[in-house]
């Protein structure tokens, strides 16, 4: 299949390969029992520029919905959801200093946070392509 | 209904990310808002604020007409002088807008006025020249919002790109002046003027240029080539922020009055013959219940307080944010809020809740820098 | 009954002219107050400020006992520090004083009282340390006012004369930083301070030695033979009211409390223990119905508002002065006054009557310069 | 007779001879029909210095006991009063400018103004000796 990048009238916004995608505009990469999340490049650009992010503590246990850190940027403030139950296990300290490492590099550099989950069901994420066509779709309304 | 302004294109060649903004489809940052912000307080920018709106109003009435409009004693701007801010305000002495108004002779002023006004403020305009019973032969106004663009330099280096755009005279120009049809790059343009909304017009410098469309593109282009770093909106919010501009939507609107926004700028004390001046000055006599006042947070503390947050003094609610964001200046966030009278401790602690969650903030006079 | 400062006739040798201010003789000038002012501004003078009081308190109970008494929490007073400005409340949250501490060691700190409290401050002191149950071995107080004296060294040059005046150290000093027994002239002095009322310590230099009284004459005249222009009381109050410093009993008195003062440096927010601390709290969640503010008169007018004249906001009246003054440095009438919170327009204009006429004054947040 | 010094424990204070003096510390000297006035040493003394002089215009009409002019002190704010009926008709401008002429000068440069007045009694002002008396009475008070 290969990344995908949505041209928009506004903008172009990359949609990677390898990935699953929520309808709150997080991506999952999915490793075992543990999923690694981030925001979208898509998220990142309509945020624009990211100040502060807030992470919660390893150990923490979180329910499938919830928020579960806040990103800060010049336009308005956003929450990260968990699509699973589970425990973080990791978060990305670098974001503390350099919290724009979402806009440079959303699905690289930029992660968020690690969790460890017992019931991933990717069923109940997106695909790159209906994520792809969910930006389409929101771009055109 | 989205607009693209004029220089959507030329913009998005220099890099722009075109966001909305009141109706506007226009460059919101060119990547990165904080270096922008920076560029400007400490080298040069340029900024395409076309978004505004801009009207012509001509004729042997024109004067007479906008002294019964606006809060400021325009007897006192000179020719080649922008008025200031001014208020339009309801009948209650509630703000409509605030706009900057250009005198070139008596019979001919300029008006810039909100972006998200553009259309409201003209049919303000031309209900009251009815009112007052002025023909339109004596008080004629164009909107050429869409026929002509504004370019905002701004920072301590801008006269090196005034320079380069080949202005003669700008350097006599003092806050609020303006020359009137220079030559700008060889062509002439409506005006330049010593102005902005960042503060560079009061810290440093800061010039606009009122144009045509092909010229502003020029102008934009050759601005960037001298050195300016192109600017967009969220920059420009960031820095009338951090000098506590106030913007018209969020931070004042028709139910509030010119004294709790302590727009002290925008009013000459004891006129009366503006529309809604009669309830300034009873409002300045009878005192008002809240003021607006900025806030402080602490150094570091990136947590942006958003417009609606609740400000605490102990476990009581004296007020609310109009409008926050993260001063790159100052490293922290900084917010523009009303709090009760009774409890408008200038110099003092008090709470703002973000999300949820009490941070000190301390009440300040902006500006912020 | 007027009591005279044990340097009087140093001083009238010095060229003082004396007067009487809070039950004592001392110099109010020595013939130009405004010259004394702008050489406190612009070089160094010395002022004789022994009418101030001055007390001992030691015991291994006194940091839990002032602790308990005053508005600020002592516990960030590092040794060697002074406290900055603290209150003493009355139950109900009213001002008896401002004083100053200096904490020397847990058990041993000092006070500096204002002359009209040297001996009701006191007798507070003592019926406070019963009522809270605390030993006199273990809270031991002792007013050294009329055995000692303190000189204060004050403007941009003064390091210059603490040079003159063999002073080790005292160029590390920080803002209310003191050198414990440093010798002075040779001689072991009390303590010497990075300290004033003038606003010198904040804006330049400023230093006060605390000595015993025939060392005090020694270093009053050592000083002006090393350039100290000698200065009186009325200098010493022009320049504490260009820095919007408060003077008890004329700004502030037991029908005022600190929130209405605005006296947030001698506040810490949430204490609680102290007496009256709670009434702070209340007032500060309740808010209050005045505020202290400054006015500045304009450029070049020199009627001074004075204690108890009007401030009016067109035809309401809106407060009242409580001390005013002339300032050589804006050259104009400035004041420090009460107005309602409700007209609390900082920034803005009111009038002030004086004398029967008004005068447009801009009320402002001290410092004035 | 000649000048009076009159010494006190807190200051000296100099009582001019050939004028007369009012209880209110103003000076007067009379040619022909027409006085000067000023303030004395011991007020100026007392007021400290002077930083504002509020002086009428010439042509003004004065009332006996009323105040003609004021003194705006470092210290204090004092009215100046005519002891007779009249008209002003000189005013020192230079007092405008310098209003500390009255500290430095208080019986010369530091007059303050001309009455001409058509009914000068001078039985109701004081003599340098009664002047002194006053200030000796009102300093051991």
């Amino acid at each position: 299949m290969g990344d995908i990048v949505v041209k928009t009238k506004i903008g172009e916004y990359l949609v990677k390969d390898g990935l699953y995608y929520t309808e709150s505009d997080e991506w999952v990469k999915v490793e075992g029992d543990t999923i690694t999340m981030g925001v979208t490049d898509y998220a990142q650009k309509k945020l624009r520029y990211i100040v502060n992010v807030d992470l919660p503590e390893p150990g923490t246990e979180v329910s499938a919905g919830e928020p579960i850190a806040t990103l800060e940027s010049v336009k308005t403030t956003a929450d990260v959801y968990t699509p699973f139950d589970g425990e973080v296990v990791e978060v990305n300290e670098e974001l503390i200093d350099s919290p724009d490492l979402i806009n440079k590099d959303p699905y690289g550099a930029g992660w968020i946070l690690k969790i460890k989950t017992s019931n991933i069901d990717t069923s109940k994420l997106l695909t790159p392509e209906k994520y792809a066509e969910k930006i389409r779709a929101a771009e055109e309304a | 209904m989205v607009r693209e302004v004029p220089l959507l294109e030329t913009q998005k060649k220099l890099g722009g990310n075109p966001g909305e903004f009141a109706g506007w489809l226009t460059s919101l940052d060119y990547g990165n808002p904080i270096e922008e912000h920076l560029a400007t307080r400490n080298a040069v920018t340029v900024f395409d604020v076309s978004h505004m709106g801009r009207y012509v109003l001509k004729g042997s009435k024109v004067f007479e007409f906008l002294q019964k409009l606006v809060t400021k004693d325009l007897s006192k701007v000179k020719e080649n002088s922008m008025s200031g801010p001014v208020l339009l305000l309801n009948e209650d002495g509630g703000i409509i807008d605030d706009n900057m108004l250009y005198r070139v002779k008596d019979d001919l002023w300029l008006a810039v006025v909100n972006a998200p006004n553009v259309e409201s403020d003209l049919e303000w305009m031309l209900k009251w020249r009815e009112k007052l019973g002025y023909a339109p032969s004596d008080v004629d106004i164009q909107n050429v919002t869409y026929d002509t663009v504004l370019i905002a330099v701004q920072g301590p280096k801008a006269p090196e790109v005034m320079e380069a755009l080949g202005i003669k005279g700008f350097e006599d120009l003092k806050i609020l002046q303006f020359l009137w049809e220079p030559e700008v790059l060889g062509k002439k343009a409506t005006l330049v003027s010593r102005s902005g909304w960042t503060g560079e017009e009061v810290r440093s410098h800061g010039f606009e240029i009122w144009t045509t469309i092909d010229h502003g593109k020029e102008i934009l282009l050759k601005a960037v080539e001298a050195g300016a770093k192109p600017a967009g909106l969220i920059a420009r919010d960031s820095l009338r922020l951090e000098m506590g501009y106030l913007l018209v939507g969020s931070d004042m609107d028709e139910s509030t009055n010119p004294i709790e926004v302590r727009y002290w700028l925008a009013l000459t004390l004891g006129k009366t013959e503006c529309v809604g001046c009669d309830k300034v000055q009873e409002a300045y006599e009878k005192g008002v219940s809240r003021f607006r006042v900025g806030l402080k947070l602490k150094k570091g503390v990136r947590k942006i307080p958003r417009h609606g947050d609740k400000v605490y003094a102990g476990n009581e609610v004296i007020g609310y944010v109009t409008s926050g964001g993260y001063s790159p200046l100052l490293n922290r966030a900084i917010a523009l809020a009303y709090v009760k009278s009774s409890h408008a401790y200038i110099g003092f602690k008090v709470n703002v809740e973000v999300r949820g969650k009490l941070y000190s903030a301390k009440i300040q006079d902006p500006p912020f820098i």
